[in-house]
């Protein structure tokens, strides 16, 4: 089993046409993803990679039966792009697109809590259930099929925990990088909730960094509700206070919330190990399973 | 990016918010005849993008032309918390009985917007909050509504704003919420809002950051966004589109997304070693954005190694390695030594690539790191 | 028994230092109404009629522990205070206000969706439930206390009607005056719920009006839902199509449906009798009851 | 609040909706000459706010100044559908290949706004609707969001607008709601949208109405209602202030509230009398308001009789009898008989009040109305 993503995703890429909604179209197609329809306003007829484009998302979830969606539009469209797939509806939205205005994402927030549509990102590498399907820009080869949840809030780093516990053979039920944005989707308590309920999930691996109180939350989510172990990592532990360190997360405020060793309390706290490092991590899931 | 204060209070000023005579000088003169125009007292204020310039002898009051002169000679050309002072706002000091802040910004966690009143402002904000939270009226706003009259008037009641200028307090705070919205605020700020001996309300200071991922769609703030005044190195970072952070240590750090970058830093830390920076190269870093990289690290004197850290996913190890050859083949002599781990994406493909009589090869993060901190140690000056 | 209006109803008027609020509150409190406080931005600290006025409706109903909320506030500003109340919250909003422009109505109904509270109005006389309280401007004295519920679109109709039935010794449960604007909270779906769930209500009078096709829905409903016998009363069968007949609601558009014959033969169709004058809604209660 | 159709195509147009060159003419050489300025084919189109303008001869295509001069002559003074033309515009006559139907309301039943598509412009829509609902294409708005880029773009393309202008179609949708939204629109319109050859969209009609609780914020519009052209007497209610509607009827009706107006009228028909107007005096009617109605009521040459009749919550009866007394009492002698019956807050007061010389008084609604219907039939001239 798994969370979000299974045999029965049927992806609609919203930005096929552009660079990137094309490259990564045949990346996900390549690893077995099946991306049913592209999206783009005006494209409608044409075909990406095989796949057929309409002009909204409405029609490719109608002509396609798609149940998911994956954004790959530009920032200042993006916002719209997203309130597009959750009225369509599909059942998962995947934001990959970086730098969309803080505002419009605040109103999509808003629209998403009224409906049962899981939104991942933005800003975020995507979601991946190995050896079934990926969503976004992952790299697939590093993955594994496995029972260890992923959830993390930055991409490169996701790559990295992964790489250490795919060479340990721990395989992974589902990973999910969330985004490193000031408003997200999905969170670390509605990944760690899906993981919970997943019986396949053995144990989950939690990557953090500094800024916001989010890692703390999750911290108590775990201690009150969780019987799944948690592995934690965060990064950002030497970051200076008050510098803003590339994401609009990752920035600390130096009031002692928000800082790496608040949240490594926390987590350890609630019972969770955290790893110094990326093979530490590995380790405390290799003790674990 | 943030606007100064003379850029924000002609925003907010614009918009309808009361806001003190005021005029901005370049020059001693300048200054002098500004506080002439306006009237003694006046107050000299360094137009620099920091807090606490109060403190720190950014800001004087004075009575007359010596004074004004006096003040402007210390202020302009200060060094204040690492930037210059080239401009100062020199401004009608108003006659005040109480001081109020007003602010709205992005609450991260509830994802939607607070607007925030407190009957406490011209002290520093945040250490009332960590102090007495319950001394600031929060009001949270329904981003697709918008703020309501009446949520406005609640935080100000709840505030325990003199019912004489609630009204007009209230107004300015639908405004700035406003101004906030309308121009992709991500903080907006009165502190202090002051209450006259007549009530009036007037904004004596302000504060306006915007979201800088909505500048495409703010033309006129886009074009108030100066040359930063601030180190040269975050200058050059900033040119190149690099999130980049000058540290003390003598450990280069390139890499690609945040949380690697950081971790990068931290695992530097783990070993032994003192990162110099944090460089973030981003998604999809093509040959020139390596090389611009590698110049940014170099450049810094206390730099003795560096290490290369790359996870592809949207990027390619193969044209980073490209990037890093060529890049490298361009120096005389290579100025420290360059440890490269590549993992991901045409990993592989990059590491054959790579010049190993240019750079070290590592494999895994851990030993790239321990490498780098080596070197440093080897190489410091 | 009672619906929305009983004796734990705690009342604050929101306009109370004006005119109309003034006055009203006085005839309010005559009647017995529970009315705790008054909310005017700037007045609190003041009295009317003995009443208490607060600058804010939350401040009045932690105060005072309002649980009902009166609008007799400008047009203007009648929204604001209606979102005001909701988000105070209240259980029961009755807006007396008149004029109040559509689009602002569109706004606070999208907000109402969201809230657990009773709006009913605006433009319309209020709720009583006789011998207990009345929120409104309804002449208290022509009501008595009985088995018959009633919900009306018109104001001085429901008078009528109401007078008839009084004098026939046909005593109300809780008569309810939706209002005739294009936008409003209470429906005669809602209403008619109440009423059914009320077990002291015997049987219901709805009065409607030409326009629109709350009518129309309101007899399916009745059809497929109540028990509760419903007896029925249209004005308007005399209006040329085309015309607007003062409410906003009271326009036909001549298409079929809307028209005051469309309204009743859907009533009768769902086993409503329906009176063609005052005098044989109480002839058809009378029967019923 | 109904807008003409050049006041609003200026609307359309300053919002950047584009509209056919056109000019306002109020004399037929003015006619000519704008119609020589634009060059031919001009379309001269009467300016009445009625609907089936072209089919009652109010629109007419001219090739040169002689047929421009003849259209004008015969539209402007015309009587169309009773109302009285004084304006013609004069306008560029649009080469299209295709004509679109959009538009924004408020949909009554939903309680939020609705924008709607369809490629069956330049006809009747509402013949359309109710023909062929599925040739119109409906998007619903949240009031709160405003209308979202991908609504109309989704609603264009489920109406089956052809791709290469489905882009521009939706730009035009866009700006349409926003306008609806920012002026209070109760409707807006533009039917029909045209395509021409070039694949240019361009408005040749133009429906805004206002939503008339709303004018009191839209200066700008309250500024362009004009004089009402229609029916004297409504005209005059309209000064007054009432809800009136003329009908062919010899039963005079005053009453308050609008749905017990509405059941006076449906009992004088169901005693066997024809109301010969709605006429509602609205609530809390004062001593003037009274004498306004009577004076409406006996200026109309049909009326044989009159009822009045006052349910009071608001209104208070003794004020309304003071009102009808005074009214009366003004007259030599009373041109109709009155049949008063006054119910609810101080109606025994007003009762006791009322001068029974003047009027004759009844206790209850029926027996007001069939005493109305019989002098009615005495009277009748």
């Amino acid at each position: 089993m798994s969370v979000l993503v299974d045999e029965d995703t049927r992806v609609v890429v919203q930005g096929i046409t552009g660079g990137e909604g094309k490259f990564h179209t045949e990346q996900m197609l390549e690893y077995g993803t099946n991306v049913v329809a592209g999206a783009v306003p005006g494209k409608g007829g044409q075909e990406v990679a095989g796949v057929p484009v309409y002009d909204t998302v409405h029609r490719a979830a109608r002509e396609e039966d798609a149940n998911a969606a994956v954004v790959f539009v530009p920032p200042a469209f993006a916002a719209d792009a997203c309130f597009e797939a959750l009225d369509a509806p599909v059942d998962l939205v995947v934001a990959i697109t970086e730098g969309i205005p803080t505002q419009d994402m605040s109103k999509v927030y808003r629209k998403l809590q009224e409906t049962d549509t899981h939104l991942v990102g933005p800003n975020c590498p995507g979601v991946i259930t190995p050896g079934v399907a990926k969503l976004g820009i992952l790299p697939g080869n590093i993955f594994s099929s496995g029972n260890v949840g992923l959830v993390s809030r930055s991409g490169t780093l996701t790559y990295q925990v992964v790489d250490n516990l795919t060479k340990r053979g721990l395989g992974q039920t589902t990973a999910i990088g969330i985004g490193g944005d000031p408003i997200i989707g999905t969170d670390f308590i509605d990944a760690l909730e899906l993981f919970e309920a997943d019986p396949d999930t053995h144990a989950v691996v939690m990557c953090g960094e500094i800024g916001g109180e989010d890692e703390e939350e999750a911290a108590r989510y775990i201690g009150a509700n969780m019987d799944t172990p948690v592995v934690g990592f965060i990064a950002g532990r030497t970051a200076p206070p008050g510098k803003r360190m590339g994401h609009a997360g990752a920035i600390v405020s130096g009031s002692g919330t928000g800082t790496a060793q608040s949240k490594i309390d926390a987590l350890e706290n609630a019972g969770t190990p955290v790893g110094n490092t990326p093979e530490e991590v590995a380790d405390h899931v290799e003790d674990i399973l | 990016m943030k606007l100064h204060e003379y850029q924000a209070k002609r925003v907010f000023a614009e918009a309808g918010i009361p806001t003190p005579d005021a005029e901005l000088a370049e020059t001693v003169d300048a200054a002098v005849d500004a506080a002439e125009a306006i009237g003694y007292p006046v107050a000299i204020k360094a137009q620099v993008q920091v807090g606490g310039r109060g403190k720190a002898g950014g800001i004087k009051l004075v009575d007359d032309a010596e004074e004004a002169r006096e003040a402007a000679e210390d202020i302009l050309g200060m060094d204040l918390k690492g930037y210059h002072v080239d401009r100062v706002l020199v401004e009608e000091a108003v006659d005040f009985t109480n001081e109020l802040y007003v602010g709205v910004t992005m609450d991260r966690g509830e994802g939607k917007p607070v607007a925030m009143v407190s009957t406490r402002g011209g002290v520093d904000i945040e250490e009332v909050a960590a102090e007495d939270p319950d001394a600031i009226a929060r009001e949270h706003v329904d981003p697709a509504f918008g703020m309501q009259p009446y949520q406005a008037r609640k935080a100000v009641y709840d505030a325990g704003v003199d019912r004489k200028v609630a009204n007009d307090v209230a107004g300015v705070l639908t405004t700035l919420y406003d101004l906030w919205a309308a121009k992709d605020g991500s903080d907006a700020e009165i502190n202090p809002l002051m209450v006259t001996a007549d009530d009036e309300v007037i904004a004596a200071d302000a504060v306006m950051n915007i979201d800088g991922d909505a500048l495409f769609r703010q033309p006129e703030l886009a074009e108030m966004q100066e040359e930063a005044a601030e180190d040269d190195l975050e200058a050059k970072a900033n040119d190149y589109g690099f999130d980049y952070v000058r540290l003390d240590g003598n450990v280069g750090i390139i890499g690609n997304g945040a949380g690697l970058v950081m971790t990068t830093l931290d695992l530097v830390d783990h070993y032994g070693g003192e990162p110099a920076n944090f460089l973030d190269i981003g998604g999809g870093a093509k040959a020139e954005r390596v090389t611009n990289a590698l110049d940014m690290v170099f450049s810094d004197e206390n730099v003795d190694a560096v290490v290369f850290n790359i996870f592809g996913g949207i990027t390619r190890g193969d044209e980073v390695a490209q990037g890093i050859n060529e890049a490298l083949d361009a120096f005389d002599e290579i100025p420290k030594r360059v440890v490269v781990r590549l993992a991901g994406t045409k990993a592989e493909e990059g590491m054959e690539i790579l010049n190993t009589d240019l750079v070290t090869v590592e494999k895994t993060l851990e030993d790239a790191v321990q490498r780098a901190v080596e070197y440093a140690e080897e190489d410091s000056q």
